[in-house]
């Protein structure tokens, strides 16, 4: 069995190893093996090629930057999402506009440790896709499970334009699949993760792993629930989502990030407009509550959305 | 704050007594710490651990040298100072543990606490954030005409790399504010060696580039870190601007409890000293104190612990049932977010 | 008659005589009286008050989070909102969090000269407030007219919580009233800008201009549009908007920044979930399209929403 | 990229040649500019002008230190270095004057130009990012085991003061990568006097601070600046790491064509200097050139920059209808907007 983590290490192996444009850049990540051990053994396989940086998230990107535009396909890893804050003005303003300004694409990719765990608090558990979805320029993924952590890794090292590469924590450990993959779906096209006729529900990240578990649920009340996995934020798959719609009639839209803005009114948003007539009952979305993360498990577990929660307001969306 | 001393009758009194002083936070927060590793280890508490083993005589000279009134803004590895400048044990552990009664009530955990209208700030995680941060307190007090105050804020060789060091420092010495900042450089941030992460022949060799006096210590000299901290309070005190302190020392402990620290290299390892031993040899070299004072006081402070823990564990976790879920304080500008 | 931006001067010099809390900081705000001179003669009207600040955005938004907690009420000018990039982190992880976490609030106001004008191009043109708006424990006001950035200032001041005040630069010097209000909306209230029945169309900040502009086209075709000026976007007043639509039965939501995310998507996102059945059509948004801000004018004039564009969109939906 | 000067026959007419060569960009860059700032007023320019007027020397230097294969990443006063690294006057106008023909194609403007392939990087507005980028640029020829070349990038006062020139020359320093940070001491930011941007004693001591070599020039001397330039791009060639220089001046012009600059204090502008004129006395008085030659050399750019100017103004503007309105590279990952 092989964990999300790993795919994701592996992910960067096989990246070192096939291309020799691709080095590692990010703190702690060389023979320590990065916080989450990510980069495990890779700068000992790569030697010269997986970098330990100072504790510069700005002038990490910055120079990735500077390495992309002189033909390389750096990954970054930060060391937790939340810490891309530091390094956001390069992102957005100097990786984002480059192909548009200069017509040079910007290659790198921006590993971003994402979401929450229990007892990580504020500043250890936040979800940015939404934060970067909204500048023109870069792709957000957001694989959900082992294999797309694996496959999209490499696609996004692949992309010449710069992605920003959302992977969950909690997923790292608990989630595992018997093998790497050898196909995997574009980026771009959502996934139909679970099929149904009753209602859609749309999710990515961790929060696939909710709707699901919310699905069996439902299953056992006789509901079919059809999940979608959107695995990439940027660029969104409105017609799987729409075609989905066409099915059921009603939509939930599942995230973990906080409510106002991101990807659930984002989706929601287009279907409203595409797809209004296929609805047969109001859009609904869930998200995290309008605080920041918080530390506390019995607060963290109330703070975002669980499969016990989604399945409460499904059930509601059921009955309109 | 320091706890008050009899006033002493001669300068050797005096500096015995904030030794004595001193080491007593130090042992408070070593033995603190070593509690919350004790309970880490055992799944009582979520979320990382993070201990100042090795780094206490620096913290505790840093929290003895503020006064009631002064600014403090600590970093991770500040318990001895937290506790010098008054912070009681309940809101240690109160906080470590989740209580809902703790002055982050559950929301933030493990060292990012604080009682900010206390002066005591409460930490955000991105390094060197607090810098800016304690300046404008201090900025806040020369707009309004105050002055005698001083602040301290404390970050790690590592630290030094970001931006909002170098900005904050920077704006601090064209303000000319009266702020300490304390660089413990313990060799490691997290797993990366200094050599990774400058390399300027002494960290010291900074306070120049911004006009600020500048002052390297031996954080395992517990005296030398009373002397230096306390002359850079009073020439801060005294309008000379920021201070730049670099404190050299090795992390006696791993990042956090979770982190064998196997990368630490030998050599350094080797020739460590741990400022709590030295002192524990210097008191009892000095004769302030004999062995059998040293183990009392360590009875003491252990059993001073294992109250606050077992008041804490009584106490109730939050409860998201009746938790205000918002983060704006003006009621009405509350954002009207349906019920999910 | 008084300026947009004289209005946002005067706010600061009844801020400064009537608070001595208040302080101003930013790069050029003293006796140069700023970039735009939003601060023209307010460091001589109160000296030691008004603040050059070094070049160093991330520190100017922390000493003033410090100063707040401190007791005092801090307004920042970032000398353009596309800089506050290099001091987000500040604002959105100190600033944002620290009532939730420490029960103390942050009464800080971070003025964003916001939005396009001609030939300003990609580094001094964007619309920030959805960045903003995404993060828990942020006030985010969007004023679209002279009273507005008079009154609303004013309020930001007194409001304990952290305000990103969003200006918007192609108002500064266009837009003229004949006073200063003395009597304003409070934040959190949307305002009914025209009054009709056949269309809603809701806008804020420079695109409120623009949605009155087509509303008057339209007006001429025999069409009645409702504008609504949503004020500030968070809070956003989503009542009004509802009563609004449950008036005309379509919507159509204008907004100047880019596509993905948003206001136009979280306005939507409100009315589809909450107002569905008042929808007698798709809401349709319009926003910039989903590249940087170009510099030419020719593109620019493109890029961004206009009254002619948002008539076309507008003549559609009429008709479905 | 320097344009060829024949070779020299004597260290004395290789010095004549490159002060004539450096002149030579420097004229060309300051007549281009006039002409900017006449086309400016005149309404025919949209958005911003900022000329590097006073700054010619020493950013014609840093041009000339760098050969074919490096890389430059110049700054808003920087036409001079711009010239002398290969920029084309073609570029410079189609730039400003929105040509769709033009490197940025109307979509970016003025001194945001750049041809990031021919290792002449494209600023962003904020201040500091571009030092990183060079940095990385200088790391990936590192990697791939490329060596010879090096980097410059610019920098004023001002913007010494962001966390990313601290993050951006640290980072060099430590992988000691072949960087010159030329930074242009103009005794303002905008209309912001030194005083309120640092209180070091000099610039140049914040060097020691990073462990990088630093040196000091007159910026009005362009004997100075080319030497010091030449020695810098010799020291980072040779491998002796980053190279900071700190060079002064008082910029000549208001920061940008919109500002009168009344804020300049008049003792510091009754003492300026002007360096095209200052080297105009020195080809003078060496017997360089005659005042007749650098009439005619004036005459000679001149005509060049009218023929510029005017080949431009035929070209046609950028057409949004025919715009490719995506900042996505990969067809297939744009994101699908419905058109509105
Ligand atoms: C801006 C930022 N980037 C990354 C981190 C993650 N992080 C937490 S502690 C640490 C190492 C800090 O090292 P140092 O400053 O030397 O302090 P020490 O832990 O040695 O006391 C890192 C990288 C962070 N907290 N903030
Ligand atoms: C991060 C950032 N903040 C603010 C600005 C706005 N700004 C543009 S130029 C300038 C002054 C720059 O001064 P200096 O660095 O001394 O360069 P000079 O103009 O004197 O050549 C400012 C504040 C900016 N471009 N980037
Ligand atoms: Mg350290
Ligand atoms: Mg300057």
């Amino acid at each position: 069995m092989i964990t999300y983590l790993e795919a994701i290490r592996e992910a960067q192996h096989k990246a070192l190893a096939d291309d020799p444009r691709v080095y590692l850049y990010g703190q702690d990540i060389g023979n320590f093996g990065g916080a989450f051990k990510a980069t495990k053994g890779l700068a000992k396989d790569f030697p010269g090629r997986v970098l330990d940086a100072p504790l510069s998230e700005d002038a990490i990107i910055g120079s990735a930057i500077g390495a992309a535009i002189d033909g390389m396909r750096p990954i970054v890893e930060m060391q937790f999402a939340d810490f891309s804050t530091c390094g956001l003005n390069q992102i957005i303003n100097h990786a984002a506009t480059l192909y548009w300004r200069t017509n040079i694409p910007c290659p790198i990719v921006v590993r971003l440790p994402s979401g929450g765990t229990a007892g990580a608090g504020p500043f250890h558990s936040q979800s940015m896709e939404a934060l970067y979805a909204h500048y023109p320029g870069l792709i957000v993924m957001t694989p959900a499970t082992v294999e797309d952590a694996y496959s999209m890794l490499l696609e996004a090292v692949a992309i010449d334009d710069p992605v920003i590469f959302c992977e969950h924590k909690y997923l790292y450990y608990h989630l595992k699949a018997p093998a790497l993959p050898t196909e995997a779906l574009p980026t771009g096209k959502a996934r139909v993760a679970r099929q149904g006729r009753d209602m859609t529900i749309v999710a990515y990240s961790a929060m696939v792993h909710e709707a699901l578990a919310c699905a069996d649920e439902l299953a056992s009340e006789g509901w079919q629930i059809e999940v979608i996995d959107l695995r990439s934020v940027k660029p969104l798959d409105t017609d799987t989502v729409l075609a989905s719609v066409a099915r059921t009639g009603r939509l939930l839209v599942v995230g973990e990030a906080f409510p106002w803005g991101g990807v659930t009114a984002e989706v929601i948003a287009r279907v409203a407009q595409e797809g209004f007539s296929l609805l047969d009952a109001p859009p609904v979305r869930i998200n995290a509550k309008d605080t920041p993360v918080p530390y506390h498990p019995n607060l963290w577990g109330t703070h975002r959305p669980t499969a016990r929660t989604i399945a409460a307001e499904a059930r509601k969306l059921l009955h309109l | 704050m320091s706890s008050p001393a009899a006033a002493p009758t001669s300068r050797t009194d005096h500096i015995q007594a904030r030794y004595i002083e001193a080491y007593r936070w130090m042992l408070l927060a070593r033995i603190t710490e070593e509690k919350i590793a004790t309970l880490y280890r055992g799944g009582k508490i979520v979320g990382g651990v993070f201990i100042g083993k090795g780094q206490e005589a620096l913290s505790a000279a840093t929290g003895m040298a503020l006064r009631p009134g002064d600014v403090f803004a600590p970093l991770i590895r500040d318990q001895a100072g937290r506790f010098a400048f008054g912070e009681s044990l309940l809101d240690v552990f109160r906080t470590y543990l989740g209580s809902r009664l703790g002055p982050m009530r559950g929301r933030d955990g493990n060292v990012h606490r604080g009682r900010p209208r206390e002066g005591y700030l409460a930490m955000v995680s991105h390094l060197g954030a607090m810098v800016p941060a304690v300046a404008g307190v201090l900025l806040a007090r020369r707009l309004r005409g105050e002055s005698g105050t001083i602040g301290a804020t404390c970050l790690g060789d590592g630290a030094t790399s970001t931006g909002a060091f170098h900005e904050g420092l920077n704006l601090a010495a064209v303000e000319k504010l009266p702020l300490i900042l304390v660089v413990a450089n313990n060799q490691y941030a997290y797993s990366t060696p200094t050599s990774r992460q400058f390399v300027c022949a002494d960290l010291v060799d900074r306070a120049a580039g911004y006009g600020v006096e500048g002052r390297s210590v031996d954080a395992t000299d517990l005296a030398a870190c009373l002397a230096t901290l306390q002359e850079a309070a009073d020439r801060a005190r005294a309008g000379h601007g920021p201070q730049l302190i670099i404190a050299s020392l090795l992390r006696l402990a791993g990042h956090g409890e979770h982190d064998d620290a196997g990368y630490v290299d030998p050599v350094l390892k080797k020739a460590a000293r741990d400022c709590l031993t030295v002192a524990e040899q210097h008191i009892i070299g000095e004769q302030w104190a004999t062995a059998a004072d040293l183990k009392t006081w360590r009875m003491e402070v252990t059993r001073k612990i294992e109250d606050a823990i077992a008041t804490t564990l009584r106490e109730p976790p939050p409860d998201p049932g009746d938790e205000q879920w918002t983060a704006v304080s003006t009621p009405r500008l509350r954002d009207g977010f349906f019920e999910a």
